[in-house]
């Protein structure tokens, strides 16, 4: 599309107990930006079926660019992957207003 | 049985026959921090009625009980369990801190059968809410390189943590406020309390049937031992509140405190103090048997026991 | 006008008017977890008082009425109102199902005017919510391949629905736990009721608004017979409440039960069970025109038939 | 201190010392429906026990009260406080529109000090609402093209916003059903209202400090507007109480009205009728800065303010 | 992205109604997991703006190999979507993980 | 995917005030539906933690063909991104019933 850029969408699923930990990560990391949603589901895990505090997963989503992409999942992949329920992956997509997620 | 377990019973039963039934999940978050609340609300009252340094002593040892259990519970499941290291120190953690709810159950319990307590008895609700779970992560860490630990994030979950702020937020306003400040409060915070603990246990009733599954495959020893360890600790609770003077009421809460485990506060703050930890084993141990146990079994039997010594 | 049905309309105005006003939907399902269980507990408690045994011949009556509603609404739909079979069917098996709402509006009528009923009433409406439901679902497969229908799934969605669950598990524990088991939670289940019955009918009066739109596209038959029908199950509700010995006040709360027609548990059933059929004609039916006509006109109008039997 | 603000303390302090206690969205939600219902009722069941025609010369004097705050307010942010027209225009807008949460608290205060004021007080509750938002955005447009505001949205997002038909809703209802009527309900919405006001003070304490990193930037202009406009309003509206006759109690009231600012009402109205204003300005001021103010020290000055002209 | 592998997202719109009988679905046609979110909107079925139970609707997502996304596009097409609210739609993106989602 | 047709999905994430005028614009503009959840996030507005209403975040997705997406995403540009907190963003995906979503 003329009017979009093109830009990284990284995507994680993970438990909510990591989500404060996991927004210092992004920003750290260089993200400018993260949007949180509330989900729940089943992996490899169980079940987390997000009725009781244990039991509830998120899912957060940060608009970056390519190296900004490697980085985050890089870390969350050393940090995280082992011990926590947490599935992440990246897809293509095209930003207006380019400049919010780079750099 | 009671009104209050048979809600248990009835979460539990419609989970396992795969009801659709399920509280809205900030249902349940409202219900939690309004039950927090309540009770420290009240035993801060109660507080204000008296000398807070006449506790001093009594806490002191109630804070040495709290660091015991863990210290007991955590060679059973590491020598004899073989569990490893983790995952041993993350459950006796769980077993070191308390259950808010059971601590309700029992108060009622006592309201139920007209035996009196000493009113602060909250208090010690609070006291060994956190340092069983810091013993806990510190058994995890021990041998391993101990700087790892980040001490200064364990306690601020610890003590920050929002069961924390809301038992201890409430104690102190409401000793702040006493009695007659709290007066306007009575309709909301304390005549609601026994519906809303109804409410709050069909949903434990529901989510312990749910994790129900993960008992085949945690082992029979961790059944055994979330069976068995209520019993050491309430022991220790009636030994120790015969010690410190409680009427018989008191030692009966200080027992089911000690046999009750945590199933809020603590797998949240293990959950990123000890990562290393499969939360599943703890949750089971806590949630699916020993506090329906407690609730069930536990509160009856321990206060047979404390009738052994106070009498009547 | 009673303050209950006030906030109905209130509701409706708002949402007419495009006003923002919109209840979380989690409080919704609170609010309604919470009158389920309350309702339950009533009739539960009330049912202890008693001996189960003498209500048994009543009961079975009045399951024969959830029987007979569906099978005059199926032949009314499908004949005069040219609906194809499923939805002929579904919108039936909604009119043999209750409103657990509306039922609750009728006991707060009565009490308003101190007419006195038997206290075990709930029990009718716990026997009525199924069996309508599970004749619409026949309804829908006979001539079809009646080996299609699922029968487990059926059942199971039937028996161990929410608000089945609810309801039943409610009267169970008010029926286990008596009058002084529930005195603790009279505060919480007992005398916030009419006000969370009140945040409920604006909630309803929100929905069926919104719902309005859909009247144009459901023709008039449907609104016909949303308004006929209830008043042809009220008439054999009172037929029934005489011939079983029923009080002045428990007559109508039994036309009511028969008159109103369920949004909760059919809707849910349905759409599973008859996927066929389009949800929006029940619902505008059930809700958007049965529902505030029972509230605002039809209890009134039953008790005045009621009273041309009982005198008075 | 009272055991209200303590809450907003202890959510304050909760936020400050980065603790996690959060509470759900669906409960502020839950929470701020009920205070506005129930505000509304109580003010509509005390209307119907007098004549409301004789309150209308006052009702009328209120009005030009919510009209003249925000035209006081925009100069001095305009000309002194160099904000350009739309910044100064939505924040004067806000402290010309009220704050039902202070008001609430005003009338605790008065009720633990057996103060009386005139019941019908909650109805200038609900005129003030509105005008000042109004005002707010006239300003916003003034010299720029008034063509481009879209007076129909406008008045429909004022007088249908949620907090309006609440408040005004719940009046009309308690003033239909008067105090019989509401007496059913009295539970609910009465006896649980100071309870739920803490709940609440507790979030908004922890939205307050979570605001409270913008003070920096909003720069001391805007805090010393944010102290000091409440007092000139409290005393507009206390020569204003006392020239329309009204008595101390509902003299603070209405010196407590005028001196609050929304953050509620106001904000949601501005985003949509003044986008190009920053929302961070007004809250700041609104909720970080004046309703702490008022809820700490602003009321007890105010009630000093009136006992000079009341004697006391 | 070199630390990604290709898979398949497969994103499905529909009642709540239908949740039970859709997560048994997915697994059974060879889903090892899958994520949901409540959501409202609007589409043919006109509003669903999630205020009541019948009004309510879910989101989806299931992230798989090309065959097993197949599977799943097909049976809910042929299952589900003559007689429910529902929409379905498929996105290419990159996993940390693979071995997680495929087979 | 065989069964799939090429379609643009919309995604903007913004301020819930504008939930009613956004549903009402992309109807206008062409769109044929909307999903909506609520979320939370941080951008260049600061921290929209979503505790209270005029911190809460919603995102929006529209399926929908090229046009429409490049009509939605210039008019969104020019009415909201100067004063709301808003990102937007555009995928490629691949819809079942493509019907529902052109034209
Ligand atoms: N194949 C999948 N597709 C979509 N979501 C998944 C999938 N696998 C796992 N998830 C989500 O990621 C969370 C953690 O996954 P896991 O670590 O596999 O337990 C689960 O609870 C799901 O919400
Ligand atoms: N064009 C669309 N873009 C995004 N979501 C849609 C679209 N059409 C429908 N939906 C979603 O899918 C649900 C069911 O769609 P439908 O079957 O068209 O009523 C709607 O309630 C929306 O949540
Ligand atoms: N880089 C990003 N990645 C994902 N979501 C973002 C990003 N930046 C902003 N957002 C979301 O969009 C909302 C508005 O962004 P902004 O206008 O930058 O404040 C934020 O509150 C986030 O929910
Ligand atoms: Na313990
Ligand atoms: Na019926
Ligand atoms: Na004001």
């Amino acid at each position: 599309m003329p009017n979009t850029h093109p830009c990284k969408l990284v995507v994680l699923i993970t438990e909510r107990a990591l989500e404060e930990k996991l927004s210092r990560d992004v920003m750290r990391l260089g993200a400018h930006g993260y949007t949180v949603a509330d989900v729940r589901g089943r992996g490899s895990h169980g079940d987390r079926s997000g009725t009781w505090d244990a039991d509830r997963s998120i899912r957060m989503e940060i608009l970056c660019d390519v190296s900004t992409a490697v980085t985050i999942t890089t870390h969350v992949e050393a940090t995280y992957f082992r011990h926590y329920a947490m599935v992440a992956f990246v897809a293509d997509v095209g930003v207006l207003r380019p400049e919010k997620f780079a750099g | 049985m009671d009104a209050i377990a048979l809600f248990f019973v009835l979460g539990f039963l419609a989970r396992l026959a795969r009801s659709d039934l399920k509280l809205p999940a900030q249902l349940y978050e409202a219900l939690s921090i309004y039950l927090l609340l309540a009770i420290g609300l009240k035993g801060g009252m109660e507080l204000a009625r008296q000398d807070p340094l006449a506790v001093l002593p009594q806490a002191s040892a109630v804070i040495v009980l709290g660091i015991l259990i863990p210290l007991i519970a955590f060679p059973i499941l590491y020598k004899l369990g073989r569990f490893d290291r983790f995952n041993a120190a993350a459950i006796a953690g769980h077993y070191g801190s308390v259950s808010v709810v059971t601590f309700a159950v029992a108060v009622d319990y006592l309201i139920a059968r007209d035996i009196p307590y000493e009113a602060y008895l909250p208090l010690f609700l609070v006291l060994l809410e956190m340092p069983g779970i810091a013993v806990g992560v510190l058994l995890a860490r021990l041998g391993g390189n101990m700087r790892e630990v980040r001490w200064g994030s364990l306690l601020h979950e610890i003590f920050l943590g929002k069961s924390m702020v809301l038992l201890a937020g409430g104690l102190l306003i409401g000793w702040a406020a006493g009695p007659d400040g709290l007066k306007p409060l009575q309709p909301f915070f304390f005549d609601l309390f026994k519906g809303a603990l109804c409410l709050f246990l069909l949903e434990m009733g529901l989510v312990a049937a749910g994790q129900a599954g993960a008992l085949r495959s945690s082992g029979l020893f961790l059944a055994g031992f979330a069976l068995g360890m209520p019993v050491v600790s309430a022991l220790l609770g009636i030994v120790l509140g015969a010690a410190i003077g409680l009427s018989a009421g008191g030692t009966l809460l200080l027992a089911t405190l000690a046999a009750s485990a945590s199933y809020i506060a603590a797998p949240a703050a293990m959950r990123i103090a000890v990562p290393e930890a499969n939360p599943g084993l703890s949750i089971t141990a806590a949630l699916v048997i020993t506090f329906p146990f407690n609730l069930l079994l536990g509160i009856p039997l321990y206060h047979r026991l404390v009738s052994l010594i106070h009498g009547g």
